[in-house]
């Protein structure tokens, strides 16, 4: 594998087909439901099995040495089907701490190694996704730190072995900690959600032992921020797209008043708008991509943007699905509302709308 | 109870009533049934049907032979108003009183508007609707449902959904083809069907929010009296469109108290946690309110000038606003929240603000879809071509 | 005539009927862009020949004594024909005039009498409609003030006789004052406009001689800006519904691709989307009306929300109607840009949509 | 000129030309002819189109022979974010460019490539373009104009509409309809018209902005040689829409540096004059920034992905895209104003945001109403049924 073009889209088209066999929209459906709330077999299966974690893991710290673009579509992939679980996050974390230098090269060497599953916890309540404002400390120094604080709707922790933290030393500075959940004095309560494909963990943590990942006087926790919006940006990206395509295959085959209901030029307007808007989040997540992968400065600006853009497109073609769908779309059953309340969870995951707005507007220097 | 009373003795009987019911033997039963809420408290709402109907308050503008009691229009919107005012509950015979009963009192015999019509105003009798089904949906002239004549019966076959209530009535109102050659409108009848017998199943639909308003009704050679047929054999497209009337009626007047009660709860709720000062979101709020007070003046214009009742034309404008009013109010109650409206209780329990996200999601859909609506009022009120 | 629902129809009848012969919006088309921008002709013919200024002036000041609906009526027949120059401006002010009380008695005798056509003088540069920063001064007292001060967007006073104005006296307080437009210090410059139906003027006073109109210690600067909102919602209402009812005209008769284009779904639910916005606006119009017909003291919460509604609706029907025309509704010569000019100037005048609804959420109490 | 150039090179060189360009000669020319100004300085942009011609920056990857310069897909990106960047003034000869050129190229015989290309690339010629008729909008196949076959001419009669810069162009290509018992697709036939000649009229039409940029143009026994037929007789469709395709190609990449400095103007005037403190103007200028940003990631993906052009499906999304944006932009630049928009200079002379808010309607109906394009994209690109 030497990251060509090609080289991608097998790699896409070998995760696709195994998540089509043992991840596909129905088997969401079921795990969703479970007490567990995902499915520990296909971790294990993408993980130790298929290597998945090590995908973008350098050479030298003993993973397959990819680029960024090989994660983001497994991050796609992983999107489209609503996957609950950390898989995603897993991904999200690795890009992260890749982007975060030699200091976080112990922890990926780790992961590949342990074949670790990961979380990203940086909001808190009162703070919500305003890095500014957190509030949970580190004490210690060197390699031993103790945090104390409360992480708050946290994705992935219910079924991540180590949750990567954003807080605050003794001299104010932020930074980035890895936490074993097992450790002492780390508590997780996982939720039950209104997204349920997305479970939701308060993470508490008192005298925690924690390992710093990235390096004093960075900008570690943005990093962090951006990559979880990215996550959300592609995931929607890829989530609206196969709505879209799961509405516009029941119109072509759904009749009423003696024809299929994908012929009345209502509907069909409606539909080329939303595929206006799926190709405009698809570009736009593209884009993100692209930055990541060449370490654009407009990292922070560009994630923002996306994670906008990508939500609402989310949410309008969802909220659409289950119009265009009728009274079977507003059944438990049927799958268009799990991508509406997809939807509504990465709008309202790592900033509202209004917060990450005036972002882009100030990172854009407008 | 003969003699008419002003709008204001009206008004305020039944806002006494309804405190003294509310405060004393139903108290438990304040907020429970309301839209997403079906599911909730049973046997004691349908407790609350009688004790309304032993009151007098249900069949508001019936003849009092059958029950009913003298009632202006406005009277009939206060009844709404005040209802939704005091926090009363979903009403378990709200099939039975704007489908049904207006549905009799238009076509019925005079032997069934004496047999069916006091049990509703009685609160005795549940009826269900059974229009929509699997494949149809908002295409009611695709009833596939056959009712096949077998001397003063009829045997029913074929299968409803979106049937609210179905698992509680007692019976079911009934669309089906009893021409078996017949296409679209042609050939229906409108049949009276009990549903305690053993060809009926009824099997509840689980919906987005978790919880199970609608149901399926499945009829398996399931038997009607003829006498329980409504208006002529053939004619029941007629008959069934009569009650569409209705059912976009007098209630959506009363309707906007309620409205008015959830915006409200949504602004306290915005000013606590800081959302209101939030401009976008704020600026979302204020125009909920100027929303909801266009609709407020349009039923007000309405009532003015509607006499008898609505015509389908104004019912399909006031359905279109407040069924897209409400789904936005759902919307805005979860952003309002942020992050916090994810979190749900054990159970996929959803609170007020989740509750109105999902199951308002169904008011553009339910009762005649948005497009439906969109589809009338371009071809009747405008006059476009089809 | 006693005011009944049947005389108000007669009234409305009669003056839609010499609007639809003398002043039809292929009149209103070819006044506009003639020097002054009105029909001096049917101004005569309202006035002196119909006596339209006397409708809701009091009989025992001369007039006919009739209801607020009367002057309504007329507003929105000539809101719906888009009918330049003072007409509805002198009905407006003549609506506040009698809503100000005894004090203003005087200015309306002196109107029947004089058949005056008025027009009414708020904005000033940098105050906008916001009253509180009004900076024109009247100096004086009694019966005899002399005003100074720049009012700008001042609609009908290219038309109009006297022109009510709002200015602060020497106490600071603000008051409704009456300015002859021919004058000494005054000046009146109009400008050719955006909305060519409705021509803005700057007045300049200078030490202008000026009766004082409202009463002190009232709220008369506030009546006359809620009478003017009020004059933009029921001309914007009327505005709407005759704008979608020649494009639904048009939609029904235009044929493409072998059908009228009436008959394409996708138009036809955009119209009736456009159907409810219009009955909407058409209802709070109405509820406006009953207000300002009461006397309740919801009226400035009411015209501000009807001005908002109003408004707006008619912008969006203006701008569908274009969009629905296609080619042709881009020509000058058709009528369809004069009504979305007009919702354009509806919009902007008598305060923006933040500040309107800012007042709109403070009034309700939110 | 033969030697490919780097994508630097080429972007530093027409910088550089414009440049000396625009601040010597036609400095005048700056900014004139854009969107709703095409009435503006004829005569110099006339002379401007020969001096792009003399410097060989028309028929970017024409064939040499033709007076074309060899220039990747990349390069006639840069070229037009170049030429937006400058100011450049507003292109008369963009149909002849932009639409002949490329479709004598595919379709024309050598001798009509022979003629007509030289006198493009040398910016002689300027071309327009008779598709629409009235009556027929946005349905092409609804053509009425008859060409009657006479000897080795075509006798031309009919009218067509919304033809642009047809007062001032040499040259014409008609869709007529040459078989005069056909419909629809079939039977029309693409001519090359000259303007210059008895039977051809042309009368401008008066737009919502009071100014002209489109005509009519009557045909009244106009003539055209047969040899000046692009494709075989009653092939026209087939001819006029692979100029469609063409005609919402690479400069609509180029564009998008246009609509920055729009909205960088309207951003800068709403800093100036208060509105960008009122929340909801500021949002909907950010939410603008963030269109553009869409629109420009879509031009980039498409780029990336063309090779050769774009398809018409690609071109479909891009143009209801930026005309529904742009639209969108110019009544947000009033609202910026405030009541002060409403005024304007003498003779309706209408300054950038009230000419921009007007214009832009045209955006949305001309070249493919929003209408059509979703017709295209709703059938061709998700294929739901007809």
């Amino acid at each position: 594998m030497t990251g060509t073009p090609e080289d991608l889209a097998e790699i896409r088209a070998s995760v696709a087909e195994v998540l089509d066999g043992q991840a596909d929209l129905r088997r969401t459906h079921e795990v969703m439901v479970g007490e567990r709330g995902y499915d520990p077999l296909l971790h294990e299966l993408l993980t130790a099995e298929l290597g998945l974690l090590g995908l973008v893991v350098p050479e030298h710290l003993g993973g397959l040495g990819l680029d960024v673009p090989a994660a983001t579509a497994v991050i796609e992939e992983l999107g489209a089907r609503l996957v609950p679980g950390a898989l995603a996050t897993s991904l999200t974390a690795i890009l992260a701490a890749r982007a975060l230098g030699p200091s976080a090269e112990p922890l990926l060497a780790r992961v590949v190694d342990e074949q670790l599953t990961l979380a990203v916890a940086l909001a808190e309540d009162g703070a919500g996704w305003d890095l500014g404002q957190t509030a949970t400390r580190a004490t210690g120094a060197g390699d031993e730190w103790a945090l104390t604080g409360t992480k708050t709707v946290v994705p992935g922790a219910e079924a991540a072995r180590v949750v990567l933290v954003t807080a605050r030393n003794e001299g104010g500075e932020l930074g980035v900690y890895a936490v074993d959940r097992a450790a002492d004095g780390v508590d997780v309560r996982t939720h039950m959600t209104l997204d349920q494909t997305r479970r939701l963990s308060t993470v508490r943590l008192r005298e925690a032992a924690a390992t710093r990942v990235d390096a004093p006087g960075g900008d570690g926790a943005r990093v962090l921020l951006d990559h979880v919006r990215a996550m959300l940006a592609l995931e929607s990206a890829a989530a609206a797209r196969a709505c879209l395509d799961l509405t516009v295959d029941y119109l072509k085959v759904r009749e009423q008043f003696g024809r299929p209901i994908g012929s009345f030029q209502a509907l069909k307007h409606r539909c080329a708008d939303l595929a206006v808007a799926v190709a405009g989040a698809r570009a736009t997540a593209d884009h993100l991509v692209t930055t990541l992968r060449t370490g654009a400065a407009t990292r922070s600006h560009d994630a923002a943007l996306a994670k906008l853009v990508c939500a609402d497109t989310l949410m309008t073609v969802a909220a659409e699905a289950i119009q265009l769908h009728g009274g079977i779309g507003f059944t438990f059953e049927h799958h268009a509302h799990l991508f509406f309340k997809r939807g509504k969870s990465a709008q309202l995951l790592a900033g509202s709308a209004a917060a990450v707005r005036a972002e882009v507007a100030a990172l854009a220097g407008l | 109870m003969g003699a008419p009373v002003s709008d204001e003795q009206f008004r305020a009987e039944i806002r006494g009533w309804l405190q003294e019911a509310l405060t004393g033997p139903f108290a438990e039963a304040v907020g429970t049934g309301g839209e997403g809420r079906e599911h909730e408290a049973h046997e004691l709402r349908r407790e609350w049907e009688r004790h309304l109907g032993r009151a007098g308050w249900i069949g508001l503008s019936w003849p009092t032979e059958y029950g009913g009691r003298p009632a202006t229009l406005a009277q009939q919107v206060i009844f709404h108003e005040e209802y939704a005012r005091a926090g009363a509950p979903g009403r378990l015979g709200h099939m039975s009183e704007q489908l049904l009963g207006p549905t009799l009192l238009a076509f019925g015999t005079p032997e069934q508007k004496a047999r069916f019509l006091p049990r509703i105003t009685s609160g005795e009798d549940i009826w269900c609707q059974g229009y929509s089904e699997p494949g149809a949906g908002s295409d009611l002239a695709g009833v596939r449902t056959r009712a096949e004549r077998r001397g003063d019966h009829y045997v029913i076959t074929g299968q409803k959904v979106w049937t609210s209530l179905a698992h509680l009535a007692d019976w079911c109102f009934v669309l089906c083809r009893t021409d078996p050659g017949s296409t679209r409108h042609a050939g229906l009848s409108y049949l009276l069907v009990p549903m305690n017998q053993p060809g009926v199943t009824v099997r509840p639909i689980t919906q987005l929010t978790g919880t199970s308003e609608f149901n399926e009704v499945f009829f398996d050679e399931a038997v009607a009296a003829v006498e329980h047929r409504v208006g002529a054999e053939g004619e029941g497209w007629k008959v069934a469109m009569g009650t569409l009337g209705f059912e976009r009626g007098v209630s959506t007047l009363g309707q906007q108290i309620g409205f008015r009660r959830r915006l409200d709860a949504v602004i306290a709720r915005a000013r606590s946690n800081g959302a209101w000062q939030e401009p976008a979101l704020r600026d979302r709020l204020v125009d909920a309110y100027i929303g909801l007070e266009v609709m407020r003046h349009s039923a007000v214009r309405l009532l003015a000038s509607a006499g008898e009742g609505l015509s389908g034309l104004e019912a399909s404008i006031s359905k279109l606003q407040w069924a897209t009013w409400n789904r936005s109010l759902g919307e805005l109650a979860v952003d309002v929240e942020g992050a916090g409206a994810l979190l749900t209780g054990p159970g996929y329990e959803l609170d007020d603000a989740q509750t109105h996200f999902l199951f308002s999601r169904a008011n553009t859909i339910y009762g005649g879809s948005n497009e439906i609506q969109r589809n009338i009022i371009a071809e009747r009120l405008l006059g476009l071509p089809r």
